[in-house]
């Protein structure tokens, strides 16, 4: 009993391929940065791909909170954009003064503004954890986007300030007037900012960072101020906001009021949620979906906003885990070879539901077209919104698809049972 | 020498009423210290108070001579206390390895880094699995703490409040709720792994405190009644007659 | 000034009751489940829409009815079907689920109505000056919302003292643990105080939708606002809501009133100085921070006193 | 449904990439289509897409057909950059926006930098609303072309018919806290000083923009100051609600006002009984007498169900066609500079013209008044069914409207 044997020793180490996918996983991501733009090489998607890698580092960074640290903030936007207002000032500083700085290393200037205000906010703020902490948040976030209207010779009231990206010194020959110049200062950005995010949770202060998620209490007892754990994380969360903030203010040219708005600490909150937050890729696939969502549905429904509200709700009800939860639950399927066995369960659950959803579509579409008269074009088939056949269609729809649903869904459950118990038996679900 | 926990006159009141009344409790380095009591005695009431849950309204707590009534629960922590909880608190979305590891981090010096890699601290590595290995959890290192049985919980439990190297350590009721044979694994692992340390244990079952302790205490409405050695406790009249006649038969 | 203050002093009141009829079903959810329901404003809104609906089909006295029973209708069906299933994901995913309501239900009203104010009047039987005091008159339609307010206020307070369901939730506000103990039909208390709260947020917006602007943005601008009074008045504190809703009430009015800038108290800035943060400070009036003060309040109050003014726990 | 057309082809050239060759000439509308300011953004967008059928059923410009293509920019300037973009990407060169000042001075700065950096690519960017001076001022750009008056023209305007009241005697100014709204109490306190020195401003209000949802306290203090005159800015609910509260508190001024006609404005003035208290200056008036303009009114009120609100979008349409078939071009940069200086006959008569220095278009400027209406045959018009229409009061002509600028103009 005194000596115990070694082979959780040998267990402790790592497994020699982790460190190999590890970097694999990175250099991959980096390739797809690089080639992304000479696939798709419209300037249209080149604007959506800045778009989107801005929001992947403002999800993450925000992720870094809720995820990591379990923070709720409604106030995030303040960091990304008093990073991207310190931006926009240092390059008109730097273009004024001619001091030989590049472009590149201005996200770095957005970062340090995030953390500094986090360094100055931060230690009140993060005093308590749960409801008081997301209340304080919310009111810092009204402060401040409030505050930036009055305080009109920083923020440049409801115009915001302007600055010319190419007026900073060239680097290597590029003056980053192109939009694909800029894109791969953005896709440096996200590279780095991704690989540093993901390094920070590898930390001590990461692993602290999910106790104290878990359980701020029992943290104390072992050594920890959850007040200072929670103030680092917030600090780091500000940093990579901010360097978030002034790439967008890179990309745009602009900073103003809007950036530290309402709107902007809700769509990071959506898009890390809907992403899922207990995994750290979660976020990413989040920023994708949200800004090709915004960018997509607003030109095809003028109720874009209800279809983000019902999907965010449907996510919160059904997969808190976000996307990134179900894709994982579905691992231990993967690697006990058992997947194979729900897949045909979900290819029939998948038509009722696919109905159900388009039921909800076009009710939704009736309902805000019903004045305008406008036609609604659904999978290339026009339905008139004042028509009673529309309804009629839209209500079938609705609650044949949602009785169906209800049954294929059932025998979901049962076949993912089914499974799951194998898994289990061959030792990859605990 | 100086005592590892002097408790010297300690109350403590919630509202107008009173948990704790003229405490003192003395216990010697290297003692293995039991505190028993009927139910409300206000056991986990003095727990609290030493490991800086709670506050106490007035008196004085020392941890190897220093004042630590006051101070902060992780400030007492790295002064070298640590403690368990009766009801089971663990990090439950994280492995058993990391509740372990996390547990470690501050006493291997590593506080709150964010330059290192954590899988790369060899010293951190080797002090988890040798936890691991000593609370016989070395096979469910990958699972979430909140999936593990009742008994493997109450194990980590154990391992976390020894993995930072206390040198005082104060366990609440860690055998509640275990199966006989389970309980006698739990005392066994104890013993072990608080050899060289100052223990307090607070615990309802008889043999286990018979078993272990050194010293026991009896605490009855807030108040010291009787301390020594477990004959000069049975023999004690105020025991007999304040609690032990009831309980131990 | 007398003028000034006398109507400011009646405005903030009613502002502040206002605020009350809806912090005080905030709070009791708030304790009793846990939940800070964001989308409680968006119950406010819902009965001015539904107020102006109904008044249109029905008139105004069956609508000041209905409509907030509607309301009610609504938000137990919200609990019963979204809260009850979420609450087993944590207190963290049920927030959301009332964030992404509130999101909802204003596209909702503006995909019905409009984004544009509706046309929600003041019945024509209160539609004439109750007094007028130094030639300013004072409308009769706000009379009749102060005393509903207090009418409802003093029902409340009978409730709360004397109902079973009313004890259960004075116990349930000081010992939040206790509502575990309320046994099978801990499902029912809640839907029913859920239902109440809407209720009672949904008749303020009945009642405030023609004195206010009856508009889909009408819950994104009180809503944060309703945060502020019951965290500031202390969570879980009725008095304490009582109290944060009368003074953000009052100093929200007031400092409409108020013409003061640091320049008007010191004299203006040399004016070489330029433009910097600091003539921005200077110059901007108490009138033009009116709006967020609250929110200076709230973070002031977090820092010194994050029980609030009135509460007794601190989350 | 073409609406649902234009946005999914819009759509998928996005992402489809560069488009095709110039047979039509798109039009990027950039303004609010969800959100707070939609209502007012569909106005545009109807007015808009009114005019490019006009000129389609004549033969488009040049005989290329004009399309507007929707961009909902959500009155945010960021968006209205991204969108701004997608229409570049789609192949747009023409973008035209109106509200929201910051929007505004955004897009100008978009196109200016746009254009340096893509010769041969060049956008124009047609202003139909946004009113802040300094987009034609100390921000003023070569791509920017701005046809409705700004607000310190308008004020120029107003104080050179107030100055000959001489009822007015205390003036109190309420406006919106944001640049729109202070560029206004700013012009008004000095033009009115300078015209009538004479006149008290007893009152110099800024309250928070679309935030105040009961106007009684400042009522109270406009009561208390005694003022005979209010000047303000305000618009949307701003308006009505300022309105509302001083009716209900019997307050009994004259209202000089810019955007008195937007949306629920005649609502709210007919129903607090304001009978010709309320005056509004703006670039044409429904009930001008102009025969043109008025079939026009009302051919649109038929088509749309709203009135015509933008008669500077009317000019800017007719304008560009005429200036395209000046330079006989449809290149933005030859477009441009046949823009540049053009004389051109407005809406609702009398002669306007864009000059050079600033590319600011001046044109007469009516100041009318909110009542019934005596004479249906001519004045045919009410607003949003009050009954109640516009009259014109007063006509500023062009050359009383003539400010200087301070624009550097930078010509490629």
């Amino acid at each position: 009993m005194t000596n115990a044997p070694t082979p959780s020793l040998a267990a402790a180490k790592q497994e020699p391929g982790s460190a190999l996918g590890f970097y694999g996983v990175w250099l991959l991501a980096a390739i797809a940065l690089i080639v992304l733009p000479l696939i798709f090489s419209s300037g249209g998607s080149l604007t959506s791909f800045c778009l989107i890698g801005i929001a992947i580092i403002f999800a993450l960074s925000y992720n870094i909170l809720l995820g990591q640290t379990g923070l709720l903030s409604f106030g995030h936007a303040v960091q990304y954009g008093l990073g991207g207002f310190l931006a926009v000032h240092v390059m008109n500083a730097v273009a004024s003064h001619n001091w030989p700085i590049p472009l590149p290393v201005i996200p770095l200037v957005g970062g340090i503004g995030g953390m500094a205000f986090a360094l100055l906010v931060g230690w009140v703020m993060t005093k308590r954890a749960g409801t008081v902490f997301a209340m304080i948040s919310l009111g810092i976030g009204e402060l401040v986007a409030s505050s930036s209207l009055i305080l009109r010779s920083v923020f440049g009231g409801e115009s915001g300030i302007t600055t010319d990206r190419t007026s900073l010194m060239p680097m290597f020959g590029w003056t980053f007037g192109p939009q694909i110049q800029v894109y791969y200062l953005i896709a440096f950005w996200v590279l780095v900012s991704a690989i540093a995010m993901y390094a920070l949770t590898r930390t001590p202060l990461g692993r602290i960072c999910n106790a104290v998620r878990d359980n701020p209490e029992r943290v104390e007892f072992i050594g920890y101020d959850p007040h200072v754990v929670r103030y680092l994380a917030y600090m780091f969360a500000g940093f990579f906001a901010g360097i978030a903030g002034g790439l967008t203010a890179i990309n745009f040219e602009i900073a103003n009021s809007a950036y530290l708005g309402a709107t902007q600490s809700g769509l990071v909150l959506f898009s890390a949620f809907i992403g899922g937050t207990a995994y750290f890729f979660g976020p990413i696939l989040g920023a994708i979906l949200v800004t090709y969502l915004q960018l997509g549905l607003t030109s095809v429904t003028s109720v874009w906003q209800l279809y983000f509200g019902v999907i965010f709700i449907g996510i919160v009800m059904f997969a808190p885990g976000g996307i990134a939860g179900i894709l994982m639950k579905h691992r231990p399927l993967i690697r006990a070879g058992t997947l194979g066995t729900v897949i045909p369960s979900y290819l029939v659950a998948a038509i009722p539901t696919l109905a159900f959803a388009l039921g909800i579509i076009l009710t939704i579409e009736t309902v805000a077209r019903f004045s305008g008269g406008d036609v609604i074009n659904l999978l290339g088939i026009p339905f008139v919104a004042t028509a009673p056949t529309t309804w009629a269609a839209a209500a079938v729809l609705v609650v044949g698809g949602f009785l169906v649903a209800r049954i294929t869904w059932r025998r979901v459950a049962e076949a993912w049972d089914r499974a799951a118990t194998v898994a289990r038996d061959r030792g990859y679900l605990a | 020498m100086t005592a590892a926990i002097q408790v010297n006159a300690v109350e403590k009141s919630f509202g107008n009423v009173q948990i704790i009344r003229d405490l003192n409790l003395n216990v010697a380095k290297g003692e293995r210290h039991a505190i028993i009591g009927p139910n409300g005695a206000g056991k986990s009431t003095t727990f609290n108070l030493i490991s800086g849950h709670i506050k106490p309204t007035s008196g004085e707590i020392r941890l190897n001579g220093e004042v630590t009534s006051g101070l902060r629960p992780f400030e007492i922590n790295r002064r070298g206390l640590s403690r368990s909880f009766q009801v089971t608190n663990v990090f439950a979305r994280m492995t058993v390895w990391e509740n372990v590891r996390c547990a470690v981090l501050w006493a291997t010096g590593h506080r709150y880094a964010f330059w290192k890699n954590v899988d790369n601290l060899p010293e951190v590595r080797q002090r988890t699995a040798q936890i691991l290995d000593d609370i016989h959890l070395s096979h469910r290192r990958d699972v979430p703490a909140g999936l593990l049985t009742y008994a493997e919980q109450r194990e980590l439990e154990i391992g976390i409040t020894i993995a930072g190297g206390a040198s005082v350590i104060m366990l609440d009721e860690p055998t509640a709720g275990m199966s006989h044979a389970e309980t006698e694994r739990a005392v066994a692992l104890i013993r072990r792994l608080t050899e060289g340390r100052t223990l307090v244990i607070v615990e309802h079952d008889m043999s286990v405190v018979f078993g272990l302790a050194d010293r026991i205490s009896v605490l009855v409405y807030g108040h010291i009644i009787a301390s020594g050695t477990p004959e000069e406790i049975r023999g004690n009249p105020k025991v007999k007659e304040a609690y032990l006649g009831e309980e131990v038969d | 000034m007398a003028e000034l203050i006398v109507i400011s002093t009646l405005n903030g009141v009613l502002f502040g009751m206002l605020l009350f009829l809806l912090s005080s079903g905030l709070t009791v959810i708030f304790s009793m489940m846990g939940v800070l329901n964001f989308a409680h404003a968006s119950f406010y809104m819902l009965g001015a829409f539904f107020g102006y609906q109904l008044t249109r089909w029905i008139g105004f006295w069956p609508a000041l009815v209905l409509a907030p029973l509607l309301v009610g209708a609504v938000g137990m069906a919200v609990e019963r079907y979204g809260l009850r299933n979420t609450h087993k994901h944590g207190h963290v995913a049920e927030l959301l689920l009332t964030f992404g309501l509130a999101f909802a239900i204003e596209e909702i009203v503006s995909m019905i109505w409009g984004k544009s104010p509706v046309d929600y009047r003041v019945p024509a039987v209160l539609d004439f000056p109750a007094f007028t005091i130094f030639s300013t008159n004072y409308p009769a339609y706000k009379i009749f919302m102060l005393v509903v307010s207090v009418v409802i206020f003093i029902a409340l307070l009978v409730t709360l003292k004397r109902t079973r369901v009313g004890l259960i939730v004075q116990a349930a506000l000081t010992h939040p643990s206790m509502v575990g103990h309320l046994g099978h039909n801990v499902g029912r208390v809640f839907m029913l105080v859920f239902g109440v709260g809407s209720a009672l947020a949904g008749l303020a917006g009945v009642i405030a939708g023609p004195s206010l602007v009856t508009q889909s943005d009408m819950a994104a601008l009180l809503g944060p606002i309703l945060f502020v009074v019951i965290v500031f008045g202390g969570l879980g504190s009725l008095p304490g809501a009582f109290i944060a809703s009368l003074l953000i009430g009052l100093i929200q009015t007031f400092a409409v009133a108020l013409n003061g800038s640091l320049a008007s108290v010191f004299g203006p800035l040399d004016p070489s100085l330029g433009p910097s943060p600091l003539t921005d400070i200077w110059n901007v009036t108490i009138a033009q921070i009116a709006p967020i003060l609250p929110y200076l309040l709230l973070v002031l109050v977090l820092i010194f006193r994050p029980m609030g003014l009135l509460g007794t726990r601190e989350s | 449904m073409r609406k649902l057309i234009v946005a999914a082809t819009a759509a998928l050239t996005v992402l489809g990439g560069a488009a095709s060759a110039q047979e039509t000439i798109k039009i990027g509308y950039i303004d609010p289509l969800s959100g707070g300011g939609a209502s007012v953004g569909e106005g545009g967008l109807k007015t808009f897409q009114y005019l490019a059928d006009e000129l389609n059923a004549k033969g488009g410009i040049l005989g290329h057909k004009v399309e507007i293509v929707p961009l909902d920019n959500k009155t945010n300037p960021q968006e209205s950059l991204v969108q701004a973009q997608k229409a570049v990407d789609a192949g747009v060169h023409y973008i035209t926006q109106g509200n929201g000042s910051s929007v505004g001075a955004a897009l100008e700065d978009f196109v200016t930098k746009h254009n340096s950096r893509n010769p041969g690519k060049e956008v124009l960017y047609f202003n139909y609303a946004a009113v802040d001076p300094s987009m034609t001022n100390e921000k003023c750009s070569y791509w920017h072309f701005r046809w409705d008056a700004n607000s310190d023209i308008k004020m120029e305007a107003l104080t050179n018919y107030m100055k000959g009241q001489p009822s007015i005697k205390k003036v109190y100014l309420i406006n919106m806290d944001y640049s729109f709204g202070q560029s206004v109490r700013t012009a008004a306190r000095k033009m009115l000083g300078e015209k009538r020195p004479d006149i008290q401003v007893v009152g110099d209000e800024l309250h928070p923009m679309l935030k105040v949802t009961d106007f009684s306290p400042y009522i109270a203090k406009i009561k208390a100051s005694g003022a005979d005159t209010v000047v303000t800015g305000n618009w949307g609910q701003d308006f009505a609600l300022l309105l509302k509260a001083a009716a209900d508190a019997g307050l009994k001024v004259n209202w000089y006002t810019y955007y008195a006609g937007g949306a629920g404005g005649p609502t709210a003035i007919k129903q607090t009984g304001l009978e010709n208290q309320v005056f509004q200056i703006s670039e044409g008036v429904p009930n001008s007498g102009n025969k043109a303009a008025m079939d026009f009114e009302k051919d649109f009120r038929a088509k749309t169900g709203i009135s015509v609100w933008y008669p500077r979008a009317v000019n800017e349409m007719r304008m560009f066609k005429a200036a395209a078939e000046k330079a006989n071009s449809i290149d933005p940069v030859k477009v441009a500079a046949a823009l540049e200086g053009m004389k051109f006959d407005v809406f609702d008569g009398g002669e306007g013209f864009m000059r050079k220095d600033d590319h600011q278009f001046f044109q007469p400027i009516y100041i009318s008044s909110f009542g019934s209406l005596a004479d249906k045959a001519k004045e045919p018009f009410d607003e949003e069914n009050t009954g109640w229409g516009w009259h014109i009061v007063s006509k500023i002509e062009t050359d009383q409207t003539m400010l200087p600028t301070t624009c550097n103009m930078k010509r490629p």
